[in-house]
């Protein structure tokens, strides 16, 4: 607690843990900084240390007679346990070790320095970094850009929108609705994705403040926070929105099959397509990179154009750019999922019964294919070429026995290190309506750790078991082709044994990657994306959205792997920052640029200030 | 009764040369991977369990070190990068300190330097010894016949005491690693008959490395194959036709064809296995324990002053020859008075018997197994 | 009613979910023939737009005055199906729905039976909406202050959000200082950052924050009203009872940790040395990690799932606990580098950003990880004299299958969140529901997580179930966000449904007055009359079902309405001929 | 073929119909002779609704609301019991087995308990067969005012 009662002698050490944040940090420049401190006496650079001795440090503490201590660092909290207990060894005050991180921040590349500057200084003032900082407020212009339309974006625009606001909504495919559009059902509760998500497609296609920009990427952004001018790519749709009524007629003559990227390839569509019924907007679309009429410039096909009622098809349509103003700009792009075909020994794109997670939604989709049948892949012959192609056909025989692979691609340092956070309770989830659907079907999930921790997951988790489906501890280690069908080999750790039997149906829990791009984009934005890709917020405890640059925030999985419940709740926590940037007419522009002086001095009076009305908790009494 | 666990086996198993073994999280995958991991015997997870709760007794009684041959696809395919082969290699080198009943290759493995230090003192009395001995017997100039300075007749009076001490020792290591896996173990009861039945797999495993064959890599075991072939054609011609490869200038082509064969496949198994091990260019050779080093080092330089001797002898240089043969014999011994018994050479004895106490265990268990089920069913016990 | 009326009825498939039992077919042609009914139709998914445009085409091009969409629960899809009535430029009251979704295909497997009951709903919503009235909504102002229920970290979020907006917010806390339980914590997961300044930066602007009115040691007693026009009673220890007009309230109560005694085994409260996470963490921030008689410790054990992930205690995971134990792993190390940690753990939950990468150094530290199985909680005991260490943790190890003694002088014990003891008092007075647990129910866990069913009463952070500090933080900024949606907008839409009195049949007996429990029924003595305040009304209907001289109607609920739908159930499957 | 009862369910939007729907997402298979009547409140059950219903042709009745205390409208719930103390004897004077008509609390996440409660009445009825009508139901004027306070608790 800052008091004028008795001189202070403050220590500043440095640690490192080679995190890569302080990568093109001049340290010595800090520690010359840290050292012109008030009342700091001593300085120290400890190197990257492991584990310092506690009684060490303490008799050190004491000789130089310190009264508080600064532990400095890209993640300092490591060594705040012994510092506290050297501290309390020497007979000081536990409470007056104080972290300055120079993570916390988010700071740009440039701005390393002067950001460890001001939180040294912030720590030496006991004052929280984030109150030394004076925003600065800029005008805000009220229209907002938000870039992904999944569900997060869907949520965060509507959300805006129904307060008033306009929303540009920019979506790289041509209908809104992500990947939930694609599930069948969502977890713990089974209610199925489309009742949850098409009322809000529909709404945002309805909503007068929204204009939903598909086939359009973001190009450029210029401007400044408040007012950003946004540069937007709109591919060529060929088939007007406006005037197309979903007919089908165009589908209908349309001689170029495609798998379809909306069924995961599972089933092909046409060159001209609609991605799936509820579509928004409800309109065909025109795959450049088939259609006919375009590959050949205008020599051939074009039999759609023809057969149109409405005269929406423009089969010329050039692409263009929009420029658009706007004050909020909020990333939800979302993620792709791990390509199986990286793991070899788990035969997916050789075995054709080994299907990813997205193709086994669009499977049991009522929609899907099969009209939600679980069949096996089968072959067939191609009528025209006579080549062999794997297909599933509503009367193909069911699996017997399906086995769920849990973390491929995630929690392995060979491909993702992280956790995807949703593939426990997916792989459950399809369990269940593998049970549901085939009640006589043998059902295995192999698992490393039984991730349900949200609400109902764990009852979830167990209802499952109840259902006959067998859990085993331990990851598959390969699939390979048997006699009948394939054979699956894992370890059962419980039991001790190793696991080696006939499937007829393998399911990939594939991870969550960054949506592809999302590098790119980083880079039109100027914003940080974080070692695995996905962009790093501002604060990861108190400010999950907020992005180092003013104005620019995150929603939903681009962030980090997160489940709907998650992912909606943080797209709203979007609207809130936006709706309140627009309702008091100005935004932060904070931590853009970090002044260590102005910091200093603005903790050195906020410290002040507050020697005389202590206001943060020190020893909480326990309730 | 409840085992206590002990955190500090990692540690002294790192000294042994294991690493990164903290970072298991037990997924499977390693042992689902493979080959060699049945019903009966799963590993390397269930081991490096052992080794992370620090269940000594548990590994001590182990086999299944032995029965992996660290092809590192456990290593290559670990989420987590925590080296189960490698945690296997680190085990054997442990067992084996566990069977020595002298601790001496405790001390080895532990510390390189005694190690060093020992073959140092061993080769220097080793040169001591042959060169008095030497000097008493002729001139230095001679290399056979009449005047010989070492004559081969009475130097392989030398070779068989040799042999017999070092068969005694590994002799008694092999005995106490039966009492720790198969003998002292209560839960299994291997008839008498199965010892006889079974003793055939010591030789064929010996010879054949044919379990080696069936990891899914070849190269290793063809390697590993080649080395050991050599080293016992060797071995043998040392042993059994000394005087026909030692007397000189002529060369007895029914020898020496063998003999030229086996030095080329020592020579080009040990310059692979060193340039592997620098480079560090496959999964088995990415950490090498110091031990490691020792050995193949001294094998290289035991092939080469082998050769080199040859080579100055049927070249007429025969006071040279005689040099080397001292610097070859102060490589050769310490190399099998301290490896065989106490270090790497050990394991061509502990992994056929590996093999042959875990096919006894096997059995014993599935006799057992047959017994309890021609017993009525337990009532069945519901998760 | 005079004019026979236009009904267009609509029966979903909803994939196969209504269609795999119930023959929406049949039900068609059953309900095709009723009078009134101009036209009835099946689809696939009527919620979809074609669905949806379907029904406004038929609206305008059948001259339909009347909708009934057979589907799933208008608890779901009401909303979806009176906007394209809207659209169509009908009432959006003319519509009824019968649920044949969740309380008909997904509950019965007899596709007759089913079939026969999704033809008497419909039939019953067909008679029903015959009676149906056009009713126009109100609107009521919005009065742009809230009130925050809890100063923990979602509760300081949320006012603080809203004051930079510029709002006004009350906030009120029980306890006499701000911070909850994150200021009972001294590092967080997994960047150990300081808890003690992410609080302080709150606090502090929550404090100096003019807009924010800070109300310790304070309780709600009572809300009156509704959504932009709540009156808040709030009652603090030391001063009167305070009313304040809110627009919206936000309830961020928080939680209570699990009372570890309840696990006999574990020994907590038998032996001084087992302890609980808070206790750890008030150890920690001391700098005195020690045992009970003021050792250094050797070992420390810590043991995941307490109270959590147990049918005997609580069935749910708590979701923070493996991620803690895993910070303390680093921080034990820190604190004491010779001390051994052990972590006992069920499964390792380390599954949010950073989280891995924690898991994996905290093995690097060489934690020794032990596995036990869900509910068999490890054995806490007395160490021998001649043992190292003071207590002995026996666990069934799951990994490696055997039973294992892990050397303890010190036994954390990860406590798990449980709802607050005083949540049920709180749910009563704001008007929101509970579940089995005792957690606070969202109105929807992916369409609304932080609504709830009572309009402008929302919940954030773990009074809805446990969260970590940033989910906890995410969902006070949602709060806030529906809030300044309101405040955007300045008002609100009041529900058209509410009761209304004739004044021509009332007789003044009062029986009504006394049973309203929103005071919304007035009386006026001068005409021996009594009315009600529609805004103040909720649309419960009790007074309507008390009237002894029918002079009430409840709008949308009326007598005729129900008494058509009641004849409409039962006229095909009554068992009297 | 066995007599299928009919019954009426009169259910409260806020707890007892949440519950009724979460059996139908938590997929709890029951007796398909519920027909369910959606009110605001169980207070809002008027007995005229529940006479309505045995004279048209339910076998049947049950009330269901929030457990005391829970009432979205605080204490409605309360009113339906007190009114269902009075139903019961007038519905017993019309010679209808008591059996025929339930008072039950379902909260909104007893999905469970909503589901066995519909199996265990379908099941009593059965074992009583069809209602016999009696003729002086039908038409009868509104039975039955409120009841005074004092009547309730007495």
């Amino acid at each position: 607690m800052p008091s004028f009662a008795s001189p202070k002698k403050i220590g500043v050490f440095f640690t490192h843990a080679n995190t890569g944040r302080l990568d093109g940090l001049d340290l010595e420049k800090v520690m010359t900084f840290a050292l012109e401190l008030p009342e700091v006496t001593v300085v120290e650079d400890l190197g990257p240390i492991r584990r310092p001795d506690p009684h060490k440090l303490a008799e050190w503490i004491k000789d130089l007679g310190l009264t508080d201590v600064v532990i400095a660092g890209d993640t300092p909290g490591y060594h705040k346990p012994v510092f506290t207990r050297a501290m309390a060894l020497a007979g000081g005050e536990a409470d007056a070790v104080r972290l300055a991180s120079f993570g916390e921040a988010g700071a740009a590349t440039d701005q390393v320095e002067s950001t460890a500057k001001a939180a040294v200084a912030c720590a030496v003032h006991d004052v929280p970094f984030g109150l030394a900082v004076t925003p600065v407020r800029v005008p805000v212009h009220p229209d907002t850009l938000v870039i992904g339309a999944g569900v997060a974006g869907i949520e965060t625009a509507l959300r805006i929108a129904d307060a008033g606001h306009h929303v540009h909504l920019v979506e790289r495919a041509a209908t809104i609705g992500g990947h939930m559009a694609m599930f069948d059902k969502t977890f713990p509760t089974l209610d199925c994705a489309a009742c949850i998500l098409t009322p809000k497609m529909v709404a945002v296609g309805q909503h007068e403040n929204i204009d939903i920009l598909n086939c359009s990427e973001v190009q450029a952004v210029g401007g400044s926070p408040g007012e950003y001018k946004v540069r937007v790519l709109r591919r060529a749709r060929r088939v007007d929105p406006e005037a197309c009524v979903a007919c089908h007629a165009c589908r209908d003559v349309c001689p170029t099959r495609v798998p379809s990227e909306f069924d995961e390839g599972i089933v092909e569509r046409k060159a001209i397509y609609m991605a799936f019924p509820q579509a928004i907007p409800n309109a065909y679309v025109i795959d450049g990179d088939n259609c006919l009429w375009v590959k050949s410039e205008g020599e051939k096909c074009g039999a759609c154009v023809k057969k149109c009622p409405k005269d929406a098809i423009h089969l010329d349509e050039e692409p263009r750019s929009v420029e658009l103003t706007v004050g909020n700009i909020v990333v939800a792009t979302g993620f792709d999922t791990f390509d199986a075909t990286l793991i070899e020994r788990y035969g997916y794109g050789r075995l054709p019964n080994v299907l990813t997670a997205l193709e086994f939604e669009r499977l049991t989709n009522a929609s899907g294919p099969t009209g939600g049948r679980i069949v096996t892949r089968t072959v067939r012959r191609k009528r025209k070429t006579k080549q062999e192609e794997w297909i599933f056909d509503t009367d193909a025989p069911a699996p017997r026995s399906v086995a769920i692979i849990h973390c491929v691609g995630s929690r392995d340092q060979n491909h993702n290190a992280y956790c995807s956070r949703v593939c426990c309770m997916y792989s459950l989830k399809f369990a269940h309506l593998v049970k549901e659907k085939l009640p006589d079907a043998e059902c295995y999930q192999f698992y490393i750790d039984m991730r349900a921790f949200g609400k109902g997951y764990e009852e979830f988790f167990e209802r499952i078991k109840d259902e006959g489906v067998f859990v085993v501890r331990g990851r598959t280690a390969q699939i390979q082709r048997g006699d009948d069908g394939m054979v699956i080999r894992g370890e059962d750790i419980v039991h001790d044994r190793i696991r080696e039997f006939p499937v007829d149906m393998v399911l990939l829990a594939v991870g969550l990657e960054p949506a592809k791009g999302t590098r790119h984009l980083a880079k039109v934005l100027d914003i940080q994306p974080g070692c695995d890709g996905w962009f790093t917020e501002l604060n990861y405890n108190t400010d999950p959205t907020a992005t180092n640059r003013g104005g620019i925030h995150v929603a939903g999985v681009c962030q980090g792997p997160k489940d709907i419940p998650d992912t909606v709740a943080q797209a709203s926590a979007v609207a809130a920052r936006v709706l309140g940037s627009i309702i008091s007419g100005s935004i932060r522009v904070d931590r853009d640029t970090v002044s260590p002086a102005e910091a200093a001095a603005q903790a050195s009076a906020i410290a002040s200030a507050n020697a005389q009305e202590a206001s943060w908790p020190s020893e909480p009494t326990p309730t | 009764m409840a085992i206590r666990a002990n955190p500090h086996l990692i540690d002294e198993l790192e000294k042994y040369g294991a690493q990164d073994v903290v970072k298991c999280y037990h997924c499977g995958n390693c042992s689902a991977t493979c080959p060699f991991s049945g019903d009966t015997f799963v590993f390397p997870r269930k081991s490096m369990r052992y080794l992370q709760l620090g269940l000594s007794s548990r590994l001590r009684g182990n086999l299944e070190p032995w029965l992996c041959y660290y092809c590192g696809e456990c290593s290559e395919e670990c989420p987590r990068g925590a080296e189960p082969g490698e945690t296997m290699m680190s085990m054997r080198r442990w067992l084996t300190a566990r069977y020595d009943f002298t601790g001496i290759s405790g001390l080895f493995y532990r510390s390189p330097k005694a190690e060093l230090l020992a073959i140092t003192l061993v080769a220097l009395l080793t040169g001591l010894g042959f060169t008095l001995f030497g000097m008493s017997q002729g001139s230095l100039a001679v290399y056979d016949g009449p005047g010989a300075f070492l004559p081969a007749e009475k130097v392989h009076v030398f070779d068989w005491i040799m042999a017999g001490v070092l068969v005694g020792l590994l002799g008694i290591n092999c005995v106490r690693m039966w009492w720790f896996t198969v003998g002292s173990d209560k839960a299994v009861r291997v008839p008498p008959g199965q010892y006889l039945k079974q003793v055939l797999l010591v030789p064929w495993h010996f010879m054949t490395q044919r379990r080696y064959s069936q990891c899914d890599r070849k190269r290793p075991w063809a390697v590993h194959l080649v080395l050991m072939l050599s080293y016992l054609t060797m071995l043998v011609l040392i042993m059994f036709f000394l005087h026909r490869l030692q007397h000189g200038p002529a060369i007895d082509w029914t020898v020496h064809a063998l003999g030229y064969a086996a030095a080329l496949g020592l020579l080009g198994t040990t310059l692979f296995a060193l340039r592997g091990r620098g480079l560090r260019n496959e999964t088995h050779y990415k950490h090498s324990h110091e031990t490691d080093w020792i050995f193949l080092i001294l094998l290289f330089v035991v092939t080469l002053t082998g050769i080199t001797q040859h080579i100055l002898h049927r070249g007429g240089l025969e006071t040279a020859a005689n040099v080397i043969y001292i610097v070859h014999m102060m490589g050769v011994v310490p190399m099998l008075v301290l490896e065989v018994p106490f270090s790497k050479w050990s394991h061509m004895a502990y992994r056929p018997l590996g093999m042959y106490f875990s096919t006894l265990r096997e059995k014993a268990l599935l006799a057992e197994e047959q017994d309890s089920r021609t017993r009525p069913e337990p009532v069945a016990q519901t998760a | 009613m005079s004019k026979e009326s236009r009904i267009g009825v609509y029966i979903c498939n909803c994939g196969t979910n209504i269609a795999k039992v119930v023959d929406a077919e049949r039900v068609r042609d059953m309900v095709a023939d009723l009078p009134g009914v101009a036209c009835a139709r099946t689809y696939k998914y009527m919620c979809s737009n074609p669905g949806q445009d379907m029904i406004t085409q038929d609206i305008k091009e059948n001259n339909l005055d009347r909708v009934v969409v057979a589907a799933c629960s208008p608890r779901m899809h009401e909303p979806t199906f009176q906007k394209a009535l809207e659209a169509a430029g009908l009432n959006p009251f003319l519509l009824e729905m019968a649920n044949i979704r969740e309380q008909c295909s997904w509950v019965h497997d007899d596709p007759g039976l089913a079939t026969n009951k999704a033809a008497d709903l419909t039939h019953a919503a067909v008679r029903r909406v015959a009676r149906h009235q056009p009713l126009e909504k109100q609107e009521a102002p919005y009065t742009p202050v809230t009130l925050v229920l809890g100063g923990g970290i979602a509760g300081l979020t949320v006012a603080v959000e809203l004051a930079e907006a510029g709002q006004r917010v009350h906030l009120v806390e029980r306890e006499g200082r701000l911070g909850g339980n994150v200021g009972r914590v001294d590092l967080t997961a997994p960047y150990l950052d300081s808890a003690r300044d992410i609080l302080a930066e709150k606090i502090v602007q929550a404090e100096t924050n003019p807009r924010i009115e800070v109300h310790l040691r304070a309780t709600i007693t009572d809300l009156q009203g509704f959504v932009g026009n709540f009156t808040a009673t709030l009652s603090h220890t030391h001063e009167p009872d305070q009313e304040i007009p809110v627009g919206a309230v936000v309830v961020c109560t928080g939680y209570h940790e699990f009372d570890a005694t309840r696990v006999e085994r574990l020994g907590f409260g038998k032996y001084r040395d087992v302890i609980t996470s808070f206790e750890l963490e008030a150890r920690l921030r001391k700098g005195r990690l020690e045992t009970s008689d003021g050792r250094t410790p050797r070992y420390v054990s810590i043991v995941h799932c307490v109270g959590s992930r147990n049918p005997k205690y609580h069935a749910y995971c708590s979701r923070v606990c493996c991620m803690t134990a895993l910070k303390y792993g680093h921080e034990i190390k820190s604190a004491l580098p010779d001390a051994m940690v052990t972590d006992l753990y069920v499964d390792m939950l380390s599954f949010g950003k950073g989280g891995e990468d924690l898991y994996r150094r905290t093995s690097e530290l060489k934690t020794m990880f032990l596995m036990f199985e869900k509910g068999d909680y490890p054995v806490v005991r007395k160490a021998e004299p001649d043992d190292d260490c003071g207590l002995l943790v026996e666990v069934q190890e799951r990994l490696s299958g055997e039973a294992i003694d892990v050397p303890a002088d010190l036994v954390v014990l990860m406590v798990g969140m449980q709802a607050r003891g005083d949540s049920d008092q709180v749910a009563r007075t704001v008007g929101i529901s509970q579940d089995s647990h005792g957690w606070f129910i969202e109105s929807h866990p992916k369409l609304a997580p932080v609504s709830t069913a009572t309009e402008g009463v929302f919940i954030a952070g773990c009074c809805s179930s446990p969260k970590d500090i940033p989910d906890s933080v995410a969902q006070a900024q949602a709060a806030a966000a529906m809030v300044l949606g309101y405040i955007a907008q300045g008002k609100v839409q009041v529900d058209a449904r509410y009761a209304q009195v004739d004044t021509d049949l009332c007789s003044g007996c009062r029986m009504c007055n006394e049973l309203c429990p929103y005071t919304a029924i007035t009386y006026d003595p001068d005409e021996n009359r009594s009315s009600i305040q529609s805004a103040e009304c909720k649309a419960c209907g009790t007074c309507v079902a008390a009237c002894p001289s029918g002079a009430i109607t409840a709008r949308h609920f009326t007598d005729e309405q129900i008494l058509e739908q009641i004849e409409g159930v039962l006229a095909w499957s009554s068992s009297q001929p | 073929m066995e007599f299928e009862p009919t019954i009426v369910g009169f259910l409260c939007n806020w707890c007892s119909y949440t519950g009724a729907d979460l059996a139908g997402t938590a997929r709890i298979k029951h007796r398909p002779n519920l027909r369910v009547i959606r009110v605001m409140c169980s207070g809002r059950v008027d007995p005229t609704f529940v006479l309505q219903a045995f004279s048209a042709g339910a076998d049947g009745v049950m009330i269901c609301g929030c457990h005391p205390g829970d009432c979205h409208y605080l204490e409605g719930n309360d009113k339906a019991f007190r009114r269902f103390q009075l139903l019961k004897r007038l519905v017993a004077a019309y010679g209808i087995e008591e059996q025929r008509l339930r008072l039950e609390w379902v909260s909104a996440s007893e999905g469970e308990r909503f589901a066995r409660l519909v199996d265990t009445m379908t099941a009593e009825l059965r074992e009583l067969g069809p209602l016999v009508r009696p003729p002086d139901l039908a038409g009868a004027p509104n039975p039955c005012p409120e009841v005074p306070r004092e009547v309730a608790h007495g």
